[in-house]
């Protein structure tokens, strides 16, 4: 890169992350206002766990509820509070859980946040590239058995919830046909370790998780990637490389590496429901992601954990597409040598 | 002119197809549960039937019959796609129409909030917000899931509007002394009027999906049965690794066809309005 | 293409990154030496009893208490104790066995007992956490005794016993340093590391990871010379994410014993054939093991008076309920509130009295008919919709019966209930608000009514119910939390029976004030007994045997969340083998080692 | 004095397929184009006049057909029929390098996201694979584009570092950068100011004068621009030529009466009446899927005969270079 090309794009990269900077403030203040805005006793379950636990001694349970409220109270000045609300998350502690007390909430999630990317990274990535490839080929095919195939294949597809998908893969792979596994991350009774035996088995239960998302999600990307193609091939510089006599190959080429750019920035958009879906899906899987454990902080109102788990997957959801905007100036010129905003 | 826009639909199959299968829902949706009485939240009968002539698509665990579930859940499911769409395009336009038209500071700070909101995860959001939830009716679902799906729209009819206010006409209307306002109503509104019509399905199509999976997680409304609460009790109840088939298939047909029906709906507009995807 | 390449290698790195912290030698559990259970487990937390919810398994494998109490039996297991000395009517001497000591080799002392108190009123939270209010000092007499001094104001038997005999010790020496740091050291202190645990118990942490948690075998352990070795070398709790999924595993035979609800569970053997079996094998398939009730709220002016609560009483379908909603797990609660299906508290029931009042075998039955009349003649006038009037004037309605959503069981009850009530003409309509929510109004005792739980069997069962419905003591004005006296009911006069009761020690005494207090729950039915929940337990014979059940009763508690099932693991056996019941496991009349309670009590009755 | 033939069209006919049914865009058009000729082709939107600049470098893709006709285009020395030949042969030895066409919107018709002289080397490559020096092309780009009033080194920059004017001409410089014998201009100068509209056509005229091209072909609605540029006017309506004179005949004295009518109306630029179409002249185009029986004109026609509805007129010479479809003419 030219060094005079420096400027303009550190300002657009500069630009992108204090955006996001910022809007991930607006994001951490809601998930900070909003268990204060509405009233209830986040302790009921850890209390009424004890309560039916067998200690049934009124005593105890007051005495354990004192003590909690001391360590979740409020009681300070809501400024205090919010105050000390993001200096605790700027050095890294995202708060108590309240039922897995004492653990540390990031403490609780990390060990389920590996699992997570493992499923989405692969299986988003390979949706877009699979979904990009069928709704180019497409799109360049526009009207051909094959163009309607795959669209009209994609109308539905893309509008399978993943969650659905997985359901019927499990009713028919596992339960019908017993190909697959039902559930899990592995198979029970082995501990993770380095061995064959167990890395197969992880790989033997990932097939329908990836699967449904992947299927699920090909059908958008096809959807989306065939219009701009046929956009595209409509577009005056295409026509006018056409008429110059440029090979259609060359000129697909072309095109779809400039439809590739807007996709990019549509990976990054589309992250946030992309997460939500895998997160679900995790959840008919029993998949030890962090779809799993949101699941268990939701259903027991574990709301320091609900918290981490938000303010983790936003800060995750922004820093990709802060990458993916890197990499989007990177890879397009205009934005690179400051002329306009890309799409 | 009214005509001219409609004929051409009814020559896509692709339209027919879906506004034929969209309105059998529909028709559903309204008759159903008035032809098929049954309470969908009744407990009752043997459980976890297969489909049959007393139980058409059989009960679940608690003997509920999936069927009355089912028409019962269509209904409350298109009231909340309905409902999302509202919202969401109320106020979209509103904030696109608003931006455009007043330009300048107005339109920085609103697009600077649109993007905001567009920024932030809206499904994220709207599990966290509905957490915090402890009675939610199928309104206060519509609403989580409309103030979150706006902001594209916005930006869109903005962008719409730019280009149509340096237009001529508009420039001319402008000169003849009309308000902003007038100006909106009469000018604007009707180029745009296509577009939204098809943002405004769209809008339905995420409002059901929103709702299911929402439902799903165990954040669907805490009164009625919606498409998404009959498919959250199948997996709580573990009815696909347990084969009861009649109880997860039914609702997420019923969904898939609803909302691939609105798509192909829009595809099908905007294959006969968009002038660059005509067939000339 | 590039991105395909990419995708694999992201996945073989996070792959690593998942195995990285895995360094056991170990790739899997043998099925044959490894006990799986389920619903007992439903998030690792600490393996510290300084917290509000230990993980499963802390209380159960690893840390013991001196006795084990069996409410079958009514009869103490010594564990950690060797035996017990009355000194006089409220000091109890207790001795450690001499060979009893923690697995890091260290004996387990009468220190380490008195510390264990005194941490955790230090640290508010722990072992016989609320034990000041009943015991005034528990102190080390030597090394192995440790006494127990009961408060002179407080005569309170039954929690005296409680806390001095079911305490759980810790050891001293890992947890006096942490309190030294602060008592948030010590809440802090998650103890999962199991190399670094300090164990009294026969197994300690082997594995965790979020999925699972395995305990391994102690194979010296020290009461081995005692009570031999728990079979299972591994038990192993995988945490499933809820009930349906727990119970398709275990229906499978993945798991081994289970104590979950299962919705029918009796097709389990009778349609699908499986080696599954619970206590009976008939209705109702489970014992019971505690008393749920209908709560109605003193909140309401207009559901004050015992006539309406009296009417309500008839118009329950308890029989539906039960059979509909309950699958038959339980039977109609005795409106004494004591668990009658015990042969051993069927003696503080004044049976004549509650069938004088209820009729037929005592308790009521439902009839509507009865109802309306109770109704009608304390004028309590029909309006035009067919809702009633009270006698001043107001409609006696809208009120709301409310379970947490998704309880479905329970909102079945409650939909049957709500219907029944209409029918003799109060408008009731249900509600299933969020948990959080009803547990708020629960405690606070803002609601009409409330499907609830009390307290189970125990060997200071009635007392125990009583106490914690009708004490007036545990009485706060509505919307301040309190856990007990929901309906807030204030009966002085029950206060002072509740009082007599747990300083008695002669049971001749004890009945005659039951069957007092008897008498006011029957005329002001501050709560109405709806029916015992159900003690669940059940076991798959695939890969274990020998589980105690109605025909072979070696041991109850029975269920793997019971903290007093403990001996189970050592009268089973792997399929294949002969199981061994233990000889230990009966009363000392038996030739076991079991204390019956009554014992002590005489012990304490013939001390000055 | 127009004695070498660059390109003949033969009753060309060349339709778009709808479903079951054909919008006849192109519909027996024959004309020819001799060598130093710059013959504009004139019409309002929808009268088949782009889909004609397709069909004369048989660019044609679905949903356009090509029915019958013959398209020639001399080659060197020999005359090749164009439609015969495959799109692979069409693209690698004519478009290009025998025939350009310069689109209308030239703001965007440069590949975005490409150096220029990164497009011109793989346009390059897929003309000639590696028989061409590719040094010696960019030379010549770099010449052509000082040719047309840019500097060298433009060829360097991406298509938004250059300004709405310098874009069109790097268009014109790259459209005859392997020295076409056709330029087909495609309203070059409708999107740009008069200025910039002079200067565009001044460098066309100049690369036809240096005979870097040796004809153009100037497809427009705006009769001012032909005027300034044509030797020869092309009218069409409803897909097929209703006139074809040299222009200061055509200017003198229109034959046609919808060329009549289209010398006369105002030239306006002013986008809502261009698509109007010519507003004076009574009613709309027809619907090339349905076009009237007869002369497609005789709707708007004023002077209208009962054989103009039954009839087509055939194109026909009524002077030594003049060429009209009418039956005021045709008797």
């Amino acid at each position: 890169m030219p060094k005079t090309a420096l400027k303009p794009f550190l300002k657009y990269v500069g630009r992108r992350f204090f955006f996001l900077i910022l809007t991930y403030f607006v994001a951490i203040t809601i998930i900070f206002i909003l268990p204060r805005a509405i009233p209830g006793n986040p302790l009921s379950q850890l209390l009424s766990r004890i309560a039916v636990q067998g200690a049934a001694n009124p005593e105890t349970i007051s005495n354990v509820q004192k003590s909690l409220m001391e360590e979740f109270g409020v009681g300070k000045p809501i400024i205090v509070q919010y105050l000390s609300f993001l200096g605790r998350l700027f050095r890294g502690d995202l708060g108590t859980s309240i039922n897995f007390y004492p653990k540390k909430c990031l403490d609780v999630l990390a060990p389920f946040i590996p699992w997570t990317l493992f499923l989405l990274i692969p299986a988003t990535l390979t949706a877009w590239i699979i979904g990009n490839t069928l709704g180019a080929v497409a799109g360049n095919k526009r009207g051909t058995w094959m163009d309607n195939l795959v669209l009209n294949t994609s109308l539905v597809i893309s509008q399978i919830p993943y969650y659905w998908l997985g359901m019927l893969l499990i009713y028919t792979f596992s339960v019908k046909l017993g190909i697959f596994p039902t559930q899990g991350g592995y198979a029970q009774g082995l501990l993770p370790s380095f061995s064959f035996k167990f890395i197969t088995s992880v790989l033997y239960h990932y097939v329908l998780p990836f699967l449904s998302i992947v299927i699920a999600a090909i059908g958008g990307w096809a959807i989306g990637t065939r219009l701009l193609v046929i956009y595209e091939l409509d577009a005056d510089y295409t026509i006018f490389a056409v008429n110059l006599g440029m090979r259609d190959r060359t000129v697909f080429k072309y095109v779809f590496r400039n439809i590739l750019l807007p996709q990019i920035t549509g990976l990054a958009l589309n992250l946030g429901s992309a997460l939500g879906g895998a997160l679900i899906t995790e959840l008919i899987f029993n998949y030890p992601g962090t779809g799993y454990i949101l699941f268990r902080a939701l259903s027991t109102l574990d709301y320091p954990l609900i918290q981490a788990i938000f303010v983790i997957l936003i800060v995750a959801i922004y820093f990709a597409n802060f990458i993916v905007d890197f990499v989007y100036a990177i890879v397009d010129p205009r934005i690179r040598l400051g002329q306009g905003e890309g799409s | 002119m009214w005509k001219a826009m409609i004929r051409p639909l009814f020559k896509s199959p692709k339209f027919i197809v879906g506004m034929t299968i969209f309105l059998l829902i529909v028709l559903m949706a309204i008759f159903g549960p008035i032809l098929y009485p049954k309470d969908p939240t009744s407990f009752a009968g043997m459980p976890e039937q297969p489909p049959s002539k007393e139980y058409p698509l059989g009960t679940d665990t608690y003997g509920g019959d999936l069927l009355a579930k089912v028409l019962n859940g269509t209904r409350s499911s298109l009231y909340v796609g309905f409902l999302v769409a509202i919202i969401s395009m109320s106020i979209g336009l509103l904030v696109g129409i608003f931006s455009a038209m007043k330009g300048g500071i107005v339109d920085e700070l609103l697009m600077s909030f649109t993007n905001i909101v567009l920024t932030i995860p809206s499904i994220l959001l709207a599990i966290l917000i509905a957490s915090y939830l402890r009675i939610r009716s199928l309104e206060v679902i519509a609403v989580i899931l409309g103030i979150l799906s706006w902001p594209w729209f916005a930006r869109a009819i903005r962008a719409q509007l730019m280009s149509l206010i340096n237009r001529e006409y508009v420039y001319l209307s402008r000169l003849a002394g009309y308000g902003d306002f007038r100006l909106a109503i009469e000018d604007l509104i009707p180029a745009i009027a296509t577009y939204t019509f098809m943002a405004f399905i769209l809008f339905i199509n995420g409002g059901i999906l929103g709702e299911a999976g929402l439902s799903l997680i165990g954040l669907g409304p805490t009164k009625g049965v919606t498409l998404g609460v009959v498919l959250q009790w199948a997996v709580l109840m573990e009815a696909v690794r347990r084969g009861l088939w009649w109880w997860f298939i039914p609702p997420g047909l019923v969904i898939v066809l609803l909302t691939s029906s609105l798509l192909i709906i829009t595809t099908a507009m905007d294959e006969v309005f968009n002038p660059k995807l005509r067939e000339r | 293409m590039r991105g395909k390449i990419l995708g694999v290698f992201l996945s073989v790195l996070l792959l690593t990154l998942l195995l990285v912290p895995s360094t056991l030698g170990q790739v899997s559990l043998p099925r044959n030496e490894t006990l799986y259970t389920v619903g007992a487990l439903w998030s690792a937390t600490t393996w510290s009893l300084y917290a509000p919810s230990s993980t499963y398994g802390t209380e159960h494998f690893l840390y013991l208490p001196l006795f084990i109490y069996s409410n079958m039996k009514d009869g103490w297991l010594p564990v950690i104790a060797e035996s017990y000395q009355v000194v006089n009517r409220r000091t109890l001497r207790i001795k450690i066995r001499d060979i009893a000591k923690w697995s890091d080799g260290t004996p387990i002392t009468a220190q380490d007992v008195e510390f264990t108190f005194a941490c955790t009123k230090e640290v508010g939270i722990g072992p016989g956490n609320g034990w000041w209010d009943y015991i005034q000092s528990v102190k080390a007499v030597d090394s192995k005794t440790v006494e127990f001094v009961m408060r002179p104001d407080v005569v309170n038997y039954a929690s005296f016993l409680g806390y001095a005999l079911g305490i759980r010790p810790v050891p001293k020496h890992v947890y006096e340093p942490l309190l030294k740091k602060g008592v948030q050291a010590v809440k802090d202190f998650q103890n999962d590391d199991p190399a670094k645990q300090v164990v009294s118990g026969p197994y300690k942490l082997f594995y965790t990871d979020p999925n699972i948690v395995v305990y391994g075998r102690i194979d010296d352990w020290w009461g081995r010379a005692v009570f031999g070795l728990p079979v299972p070398k591994y038990i192993g709790n995988v945490i499933y994410r809820d009930n349906a999924v727990a119970n398709l595993d275990f229906e499978k035979g993945n798991a081994d014993w289970a104590g979950v609800f299962i919705p029918d569970v009796s097709s389990l053997w009778t349609q699908k054939r499986l080696p599954i079996g619970t206590w009976f094998k008939n209705k109702p398939y489970y014992m019971p093991d505690g008393v749920n009730l209908l709560y109605i709220s003193y909140y309401n002016p207009l559901l004050r008076d015992p006539n309406v609560r009296k009417a309500i009483a008839f118009a329950i379908p308890y029989k539906e309920m039960l059979d509909k909603a309950y699958f038959g797990y339980g039977n109609q609660a005795h409106p004494s509130m004591v668990i009658d299906d015990f042969e051993a508290y069927q003696e503080y029931i004044d049976r004549a009295y509650a069938r004088y009042v209820w009729g037929g075998d005592g308790k009521p039955k439902t009839d509507l008919k009865k109802a309306n009349e109770i109704l009608d003649k304390a004028g309590y006038k029909r309006g035009r919709d067919g809702i009633r009037i009270s006698p001043d004037g107001k409609r006696m309605g809208t009120f709301t019966i409310q379970v947490p959503n998704g309880w479905t069981d329970w909102m079945m009850m409650c939909e049957m209930m709500a219907a029944n009530m209409r029918a003799i003409g109060l408008d009731v309509k249900t509600e299933f608000p969020d948990f959080s929510v009803w547990w708020t109004r629960w405690t606070q005792g803002t609601f009409d009514f409330i499907l609830g739980w009390s307290a189970g069997p125990g060997f200071d069962h009635p007392w125990n119910v009583y106490r914690l419905v009708l004490d007036p003591a545990l009485y706060k004005p509505f919307g301040q939390d309190q856990y007990g006296n929901f309906q807030r009911y204030n009966n002085p006069e029950v206060g002072n029976i509740l009082k007599k009761i747990a300083a008695a020690l002669d049971p001749k005494v004890r009945r005659t004030l039951y069957f007092q207090l008897q008498r006011i729950v029957y005329r002001d039915l501050p709560v109405i007994p709806l029916f015992y929940g159900a003690h669940w337990y059940e076991y798959n014979e695939t890969h274990w045997v020998g589980w105690p059940n109605a025909e072979r009763p070696w041991w109850f508690p029975a269920a793997p969340w019971s903290n007093s099932a403990l001996p189970i693991l050592f009268g089973i056996a792997p399929k294949g083998q002969t199981p061994k019941v233990p000889a230990w496991v009966e009363l000392k009349a038996k030739g076991g080692l079991l204390i019956p309670t009554n014992d002590i009590l005489n012990a304490l009755s013939k001390a000055k | 004095m127009k004695d070498t033939l660059i390109l003949s069209l033969e009753n060309v006919r060349s339709y778009y397929a709808k479903g079951n049914y054909y919008v006849k865009a192109v519909d027996g058009v024959s004309f020819n184009i001799f060598k130093g000729e710059v013959v504009g082709i004139v019409g309002e939107s929808g009268s088949g006049k782009s889909t004609l600049s397709n069909v004369m470098i048989m660019n044609i893709k679905k949903p356009l057909n090509f029915i019958e006709g013959k398209v020639i285009l001399n080659v060197g020395a020999n005359f090749l029929e164009l439609n015969t030949l495959p799109r692979q042969e069409l693209q690698k030895i004519i478009w290009g390098r025998e025939t350009s066409i310069v689109p209308q919107s030239a703001m965007n018709a440069l590949m975005p996201t490409k150096k220029i002289r990164d497009f011109i080397s793989d346009l390059v490559k897929d003309h000639f694979e590696r028989a061409l020096n590719e040094e010696e092309i960019i030379e010549r780009a770099k010449q052509r584009f000082t040719d047309v009033g840019l500097s060298p080194n433009d060829i360097y920059r991406y298509p938004f570092e250059l300004s709405g004017g310098m874009r069109q001409r790097a268009v014109i410089a790259m459209a005859t950068l392997l020295n076409p014998r056709l330029l087909i201009c495609d309203e070059p100068t409708s999107a740009l100011d008069v200025a910039n509209q002079k200067l565009v056509l001044k460098t066309l005229e100049q690369l036809r004068k240096r005979e870097i091209v040796e004809s153009i072909v100037f497809i427009t609605h705006d009769i001012a621009t032909v005027r300034q540029i044509a030797t020869r006017m092309v009218v069409m309506y409803a897909g097929k030529i209703v006139e074809n004179s040299p222009v200061e005949d055509i200017i003198k004295d229109p034959l046609h009466p919808y060329s009549r009518g289209l010398l006369l109306s105002v030239v306006t630029p002013e986008p809502e009446i261009k698509k109007r179409g010519i507003s004076f002249i009574p009613g709309t185009p027809p619907d090339l899927a349905n076009p009237p029986i007869g002369c497609r004109f005789h709707p708007r026609c004023p002077y209208k005969m009962d054989i103009c509805e039954k009839e087509e007129p055939p194109l026909k010479k009524v002077d030594t270079n003049r060429e009209v479809a009418c039956f005021l003419f045709n008797k």
